[in-house]
């Protein structure tokens, strides 16, 4: 039922992966990003895999700076230079897109994989209105313009589905006269008028006023169906992971450190920097959060040992010797990477009010 | 000096507007964002982040281009084979040669010798404009600032006035009326320069007044003179600096400017705007007559302007001196 | 924007009075007597003309410049303020008359010096940025550099020899015909362009920075539509403030490139007057020019709201 | 009996023999060459396009330089000219002759009538005359005593108390030119195009001051009718300018290109270079009310200083002569060629200075008396920029400090003038003319040339003496009398010949240029082969 592949499982390379599974809509394996700089080459994002089926959603989780961006970026050949994939494969709808030239993604985006930005202020052009940006876009199958007509209609139709009951005034406007939530509704609009099969939404709601960000997700969860769509989503929100994703993975220091079913993950964590993560929201019974000490570690030249150390209250010195271990399968469709696996009891139970709570 | 003039201009603040659009938003994607988080969570000091600095190649060029000058500026009696003002009959208007390296003029004197006394002429009359100049605007700059209220508005509207009267013009309108002549010319420049300067100073003390540094002098009761002058003063420095270099160039483009049209240096000194007017009349026939004094103007302003931007990397990393 | 606009005309108005006096006090301060000037043996060869002291005071008076400088001030901003900006003292005629006819040969270089700026500052801003860290990139920059420490006049000679002496492509004398302003133009276009390209190659830059360029490659727009529709537009806000600055030294400040090219502009005529003290002359090209300065920022103002809507539609004071 | 023409019979050749050996080669040429050659069926180029640098200041002939500008294009006319070699013929006048030493008989020419269709009659050159007397002061001083007398339609008198032996002179200069003073009013009415009437072979039908002037085919002109159809007369006052002007070939006739750019125009293949050996000499006038130049000896010593050989190399390219006395320049006077400063001496000048009290101390080149150095500031117009410098350093050998300034533009040294700002200046004057006139302007106690204001009873006496000299050659010996003095008081020092070099279009044709450019230079035989 997961859509979480095992690595193990995954094609050879050069093995169209999407041989075996015709839902499988985005496949990643072992991807490496770094950047280097003249400090020190910064790898942002180390050994990831996953793949992802249509209609599911994957939660990509952790602080700022953990890589969740990179990997959002590398998915649609965006990265920013010199970010440049040193390693492994990014396979979209069976093609194997990590090598693509920009000249050669251009086609691919917005059709095969597209995205939405945290803050649509920022991500929409401010001086142009809504409804060029909008048509702008539209493409039919063969990558052509379509007649001026029907890119209207396609345009109009998909603000009347974002949720605009007056489209053809949001149509004419400018994005500084569309408030945070109508902005984003818009921009998903945009992102989705060529039908990809992949949506990279990145902190969607994050910019956004409390009230209309559930109005956001909700569009983009009908939406999905709508189109059968996958969805990577890059938040820090326990919350918002929680209200749409099937499958969590959780980022620390550019290495996936947990990923598993959402439920699974959110109400046992088995890492203890998930565990940490989810202790960082503020609870309904009154406790504070506990926000995590430290910070992050440096992405330079990273150890072979678990990044989270320096930061992990249980870290001993199995984990200062041994390796940071591969993926290990804890229950099905769930790897985790923690070498003390179990958590105390009352960090379980928190997590699990959690999600109550927020469903 | 057409680009003397635009840069002047530049200097002057953007309308609103542009000030508006340049806020809009963030400049650095998200991304960026994530790599230079990452740089700075490396655990690495901001100093540190900075690895063993690289060689600013924009001041060392401008450097040793400067020096060169400088240093042939400065040792120009014992290189110069001739007497600048030296009139030799029998040997005028000719190429360049063993004995005359870059020719001779219509008087016969050596080009070469008045290259080199050019150049003194030249870049002391610059350096002086420039430091009435300096003293003039940043002092205006820092009374407007920190005095506020009618002193800043009052200077303000001279400032304003002064911008949307063409700089060039006036400097010819004062030489014209009041006599050719360097010193004319010099305070011509002068009376209109300082603007630039009044205006940068004027916007850093004013960005400095909201420090912490300043609120904290002021809170321990420190005199608001020595406020200015001991703890604004060498904040303000470096893009005031910066721009100094910068306009020594522009300066030094517009006094030849103006020699070359006949307003400025007079007869016998050599200057390098002089020498290439008198070089107009031989242009179609002896080329090395205007080829020589143009190109060390050329190289001159080069440097300055080389060392300028590698300076503004330094000390001004905000680009103030751009902005103000 | 109306509002804004509105503003910034009433801004003006100070600012031209302020012009007047100053040139007024600086002019009038100034040693030699006009009539004086006017009247008296000239050059070799000249005729014989000895004005007596009546006739050079009657002259005075019908010239206005006998009276307490006071009172000439008054009389003589009354006048402009009735759109009178006087008559030249040497040709008497109307200073309006005499500076429109040397306009059109300034407005020509002015013209086409401004298309040939905007021609190399976008094309070569556009390339520098598009291919930013490329061989193109640096060429431009190095290109920039060497324009920027290049004297106008320099630059001017060169040209003149390379092009009119040692090739005679162009001609370079005689009346202000379309083919004598090539040269001109391209001096003052190529001398004046390397600021504006450096701060176009910069903002565009910093425009193809944004989050929405970001997104707009994420929705598979073209590169070129990306470039030409959605940053350029607003990468050209601070070069289009330059560019409309540098208009007014384009019509008033070439007096160097009128000189060297002996272009028959306001820039000569300008500095002839200024000799021989044609006082109404001197100011009225200093209004003139103050006015264009205005008009200029008014421009620009005007481009802003044409290039951003939001200060067309009213959002831009707040920030 | 006409002195002003039988003295000058042979001026044009004893002025040529002074120049370079080329000069006179060209004028002859220019002059004569095509005149013979060129073939009747040539096409003749409508329009004859001129450049110039000095201001053309007006349409009324009473103000400014309006006279000689407008003559120079063929749009005014006086009562007599001034022939090529120096001789007096009728222009507006058909004939003129003496009666007695005190009245002069003019009979007018038929027929002549002004653009405005009035007849050239003798009640118009009356008014005309008198209109002249009454605005321009010189011409007063000319016309002092004269009595102008209306015949006849065609006949005039002009007699006075005294001989007037040298009228015709007076007639034929420049600043006495035939206009319609009816029309003119009795004010300068400069820039009234409306307003002017004048004859000639040209008439002016567009004027913008200080810029250009189109001219056009005079129909009612009574010699020859023109053979070119417009002339666009262009004012441009940077010899660099009008030395493209001239290369280019935009220009048929380009007046006073400077020397430098003279190689370069004699190589051309449109276009050549034709020096004029003008009747002027520039001069450096000094004022004596300043305490360095109060004293003869620092002025002789200063004219002795001069090196006027290596001043013709340097400053005028070659295109000149030295000029030892004032009246050195002028073939009337070959005797002044050999009076005063003929060669430079230094030795002279250093003693004379050390008798005045200007001694070298020890440690300094400059000379100094009592504690104050020999300094001053030398201003300089036009192209006589290089002039000032080359005389700047040759002063400075013998211990003056000299500061130069200057600009092409007339009007900084006009403004510098009238403050009475000023210590020396060069400056270049003609002549030409009736020497009692021309000798009382420069050094007679009210000259208007006199610059320095330097009044000297001996010259005046000798001024004085003119009255009672009627033959020509009298009045020839007390200029030269006048001249000696003046080599011994120097209030100005002469320098070189004033050689103007115009450059002309090989399509010239009839091209001839007269002594006296400036008042002389459109002809109605002058026209441009196609």
């Amino acid at each position: 039922m997961s859509a979480l592949a095992p690595p193990a499982l995954a094609s050879a390379p050069g093995e169209p992966a999407s041989g075996r599974d015709p839902r499988t809509a985005l496949e990643v394996r072992d991807l490496t990003v770094a950047y280097p700089t003249p400090a020190g080459t910064v790898v942002a994002l180390q050994g990831a895999s996953f793949s992802l089926r249509r209609g599911e959603t994957l939660a990509l989780m952790g602080e700022s700076g953990c890589g969740k961006s990179t990997l959002g970026r590398a998915l649609l050949g965006l990265l920013a230079p010199p970010g440049r994939i040193e390693r492994g494969t990014i396979t979209l709808a069976g093609r194997r897109v990590e090598r693509l030239s920009q000249r050669e993604w251009q086609p691919l985006r917005g059709r095969e994989i597209s995205m939405l930005m945290q803050d649509p202020m920022l991500a929409l052009n401010p001086v142009l209105p809504i409804g060029l940006q909008l048509s702008e876009t539209v493409r039919d199958a063969r990558g052509r313009v379509p007649p001026k007509r029907e890119v209207r209609a396609r345009g109009m139709a998909l603000l009347r589905s974002v949720g605009f009951e007056d489209p053809d005034r949001v149509w004419r406007s400018y994005p500084f006269q569309l408030s945070g939530g109508m902005q984003q509704r818009a921009a998903l609009a945009i992102s989705l008028v060529n039908r990809p099969r992949v949506l990279v939404a990145d902190e969607p709601t994050t910019a956004l006023d409390v009230r209309v960000q559930a109005q956001v997700l909700d569009v983009i969860r009908k939406l999905q169906a709508e189109l059968d769509l996958a969805v990577v989503l890059i938040t820090h929100d326990v919350g918002v992971a929680a209200a749409l994703a099937t499958d969590v993975a959780v980022l620390y220091a550019g290495r996936l450190v947990e990923l598993g079913p959402a439920q699974q993950v959110l109400a046992t964590p088995t890492h203890p920097y998930t565990a940490g993560l989810l202790a960082c929201l503020p609870s309904p019974s009154g406790g504070l959060p506990r926000p995590l000490g430290g910070h992050p570690p440096s992405l330079i030249e990273p150890p072979d040992r678990c990044p989270f150390i320096p930061r992990c209250a249980r870290a001993d010195a199995t984990c200062q010797t041994n390796r940071f271990p591969a993926l290990a399968k804890q229950r099905p469709g769930s790897w985790r990477r923690a070498i003390t696996p179990s958590l105390t009891r009352s960090r379980r139970t928190r997590a699990r009010r959690q999600r109550r709570r927020d469903p | 000096m057409a680009d003397a003039e635009v840069a002047e201009r530049l200097v002057a603040p953007p309308a609103a507007p542009v000030a508006a659009a340049g806020r809009a938003g963030t400049l650095a994607g998200e991304l960026q964002a994530e790599a230079t988080h990452a740089l700075a969570q490396a655990g690495l000091q901001p100093a540190v982040t900075r690895p063993r600095r690289k060689i600013n190649w924009l001041i060392v060029t401008g450097g040793v281009i400067l020096a060169l000058v400088l240093g042939l500026t400065l040792a120009a009696p014992m290189l110069a084979p001739y007497h600048p003002a030296e009139q030799r009959a029998r040997e005028r208007l000719q190429g360049p040669s063993r004995a005359h390296p870059m020719g001779t003029d219509r008087l016969g004197r050596d080009i070469y010798s008045r290259v080199l006394y050019g150049g003194q002429t030249s870049l002391s009359a610059s350096s002086i404009a420039l430091g009435v100049t300096l003293t003039i605007g940043v002092a205006l700059g820092l009374l407007a600032g920190y005095a506020g209220g009618w002193v800043d508005g009052a200077i303000m509207r001279l400032v304003d006035v002064l911008l949307a009267f063409p700089s060039f013009i006036l400097a010819l309108i004062v030489a014209g009326l009041y006599g050719p002549g360097l010193l004319k010319v010099v305070l011509a420049a002068t009376a209109v320069w300082w603007v630039s300067y009044a205006r940068v100073t004027r916007s850093l003390v004013l960005q400095a007044k909201q420090e912490g540094y300043v609120q904290a002098a002021r809170a321990a009761g420190a005199r608001p003179l020595s406020i200015a002058v001991r703890e604004v003063l060498p904040q303000i420095l470096g893009p005031i600096v910066v721009l100094a270099t910068l306009n020594l160039g522009r300066l030094i483009l517009t006094l030849s400017g103006l020699s070359f049209l006949g307003m400025g240096a007079q007869p016998p000194t050599a200057e390098w705007g002089l020498m290439l007017s008198e070089g107009k009349a031989y242009f179609m026939e002896f080329q090395h007559m205007m080829v020589f004094p143009g190109l060390m103007i050329f190289v001159t302003v080069l440097g300055l302007t080389l060392l300028g931007e590698g300076l503004r990397d330094v000390l001004d990393p905000n680009g103030a001196a751009g902005r103000a | 924007m109306l509002q804004y606009t509105a503003r910034r005309l009433l801004i003006t108005v100070p600012v031209l009075w302020a012009a007047f006096t100053l040139s007024f006090l600086l002019i009038r301060a100034a040693p030699g007597d006009p009539v004086d000037i006017m009247f008296g043996p000239q050059e070799s060869g000249g005729g014989v003309e000895a004005v007596t002291k009546e006739q050079k005071d009657q002259r005075r008076r019908e010239l206005g410049i006998n009276q307490p400088l006071p009172v000439q001030y008054v009389a003589w901003f009354g006048r402009v303020l009735h759109g009178d900006i006087g008559t030249s003292f040497k040709s008497r005629r109307s200073v309006f008359v005499e500076l429109q006819q040397r306009l059109p040969a300034t407005l020509t270089l002015a013209a086409a010096s401004f298309t040939i700026k905007v021609v190399v500052v976008v094309g070569l801003g556009i390339l520098a940025a598009a291919k930013v860290g490329s061989i193109w990139d640096h060429l431009v920059r190095l290109f920039a550099l060497v324009l920027i420490a290049m004297p106008s006049f320099w630059l001017g000679l060169l040209l003149l020899w390379l092009f009119a002496v040692h090739f005679q492509w162009v001609t370079v004398a005689g009346p202000a015909t379309p083919q004598r302003v090539v040269l001109p133009a391209v001096t003052l276009g190529l001398v004046t362009a390397p600021t504006v390209m450096r701060v176009l190659r910069a903002s565009l830059l910093a425009e193809l920075g944004r989050a929405h360029v970001v997104f707009s490659r994420a929705k598979g727009l073209p590169e070129h539509l990306i470039l030409w529709r959605h940053t350029l537009r607003l990468a050209m806000l601070p070069a289009v403030t330059l560019l409309g600055i540098s208009l007014t030294y384009l019509m008033t400040g070439s007096v160097i490139i009128e000189s060297v090219f002996s272009w028959p502009g306001v820039g000569k005529y300008v500095m002839d007057s200024i000799q021989a003290r044609d006082y109404p002359v001197i100011q009225g090209f200093v209004l003139l020019a103050t006015a264009i300065t205005v008009f200029g920022n008014l421009l620009v103002d005007l481009a802003y709201g044409l290039l951003d809507p939001r200060i067309r539609l009213g959002t831009a004071g707040q920030t | 009996m006409r002195p002003g023409a039988s003295s000058r019979v042979d001026a044009g050749i004893g002025r040529r023999a002074l120049g370079r050996a080329g000069v006179g080669a060209f004028g002859l040429l220019a002059g004569l060459g095509p005149r013979l050659t060129a073939a009747q069926a040539e096409v003749v180029e409508e329009e004859l396009r001129m450049v110039t640098p000095r201001t053309f200041d007006g349409l009324d002939p009473t103000h400014g330089f309006s006279a000689s500008r407008l003559r120079q294009v063929g749009a005014a006319e006086g009562l007599l000219r001034i022939t090529r070699q120096g001789g007096i013929e009728p222009e507006l006048a058909s004939s003129y002759e003496m009666l007695d030493p005190t009245m002069w008989r003019v009979e007018l020419r038929p027929d002549v009538t002004f653009w405005s269709g009035r007849p050239v009659d003798a009640l118009a050159v009356v008014e005309s005359l008198e209109r002249a007397r009454a605005l321009v002061p010189f011409a007063a001083t000319l016309l002092a005593g004269v009595q102008i007398e209306r015949i006849d339609d065609r006949t005039l008198h002009f007699w006075s108390e005294q001989p007037i032996p040298s009228l015709p002179t007076t007639l034929a200069g420049e600043w006495l030119v035939i206009h319609n003073a009816e029309s003119y009013g009795p004010e300068v009415n400069s820039f009234d195009l409306a307003a002017a009437d004048l004859t000639g072979p040209f008439r002016i039908t567009a004027f913008e001051p200080a810029v250009r002037v189109f001219l056009e085919r005079n129909p009612t002109y009574w010699g020859v009718r023109p053979r070119t159809a417009r002339i666009h007369l262009d004012v441009i006052p940077d010899p660099d300018a009008r030395t493209l002007a001239a290369l280019s070939g935009e220009a048929h006739l380009v007046q006073l290109v400077n020397p430098a750019s003279a190689r370069q125009i004699e190589r051309s293949r449109t276009t050549r270079l034709v020096p004029i050996p003008a009747d002027s000499i520039v001069s450096a006038y000094v004022n004596p009310e300043r305490p360095q130049f109060s004293d003869v000896r620092v002025r002789q010593a200063l004219a002795w200083a001069v090196d006027r050989e290596e001043l013709v190399a340097l400053a005028h390219d070659g295109w000149s002569a030295p000029v030892p006395s004032w009246l050195g320049n002028d073939p009337n006077y070959p005797e002044a060629r050999r009076v005063g400063y003929t060669r430079q001496d230094l030795a002279r000048a250093a003693q004379l200075l050390d008798e005045a009290g200007w001694r070298l101390t020890a440690g300094s080149s400059v000379r100094a008396k009592d504690g104050v150095p020999l300094k001053f500031r030398l201003l300089w117009m036009l192209t006589y920029r290089p002039l000032a410098e080359v005389l700047q350093e040759q002063w400075r050998r013998i211990g003056a400090d000299v500061e130069v300034q200057g600009s092409p533009d007339v009007a900084f040294l006009r403004a510098r003038r009238a403050e009475g700002n000023w210590d020396a200046f060069l400056e270049g004057w003609g002549t030409f003319g009736d020497p009692a006139a021309v000798l009382s302007r420069h050094v007679g106690a009210t000259g208007d040339i006199n610059y320095g204001k330097l009044v000297d009873p001996v010259t005046e006496e000798l001024l004085a003496g003119f009255v009672d000299l009627t033959d020509p050659e009298d009045r020839r010996q007390q200029a030269l009398r006048i001249n000696e003095r003046h080599a011994e008081l120097v209030p100005f020092i002469p320098l070189t010949q004033f050689l103007q070099l115009n450059a002309v279009s090989r399509r010239l044709r009839n091209y001839d240029p007269h002594f006296l450019p400036w008042v002389y230079e459109v002809h109605p035989d002058l026209w441009v082969s196609a």
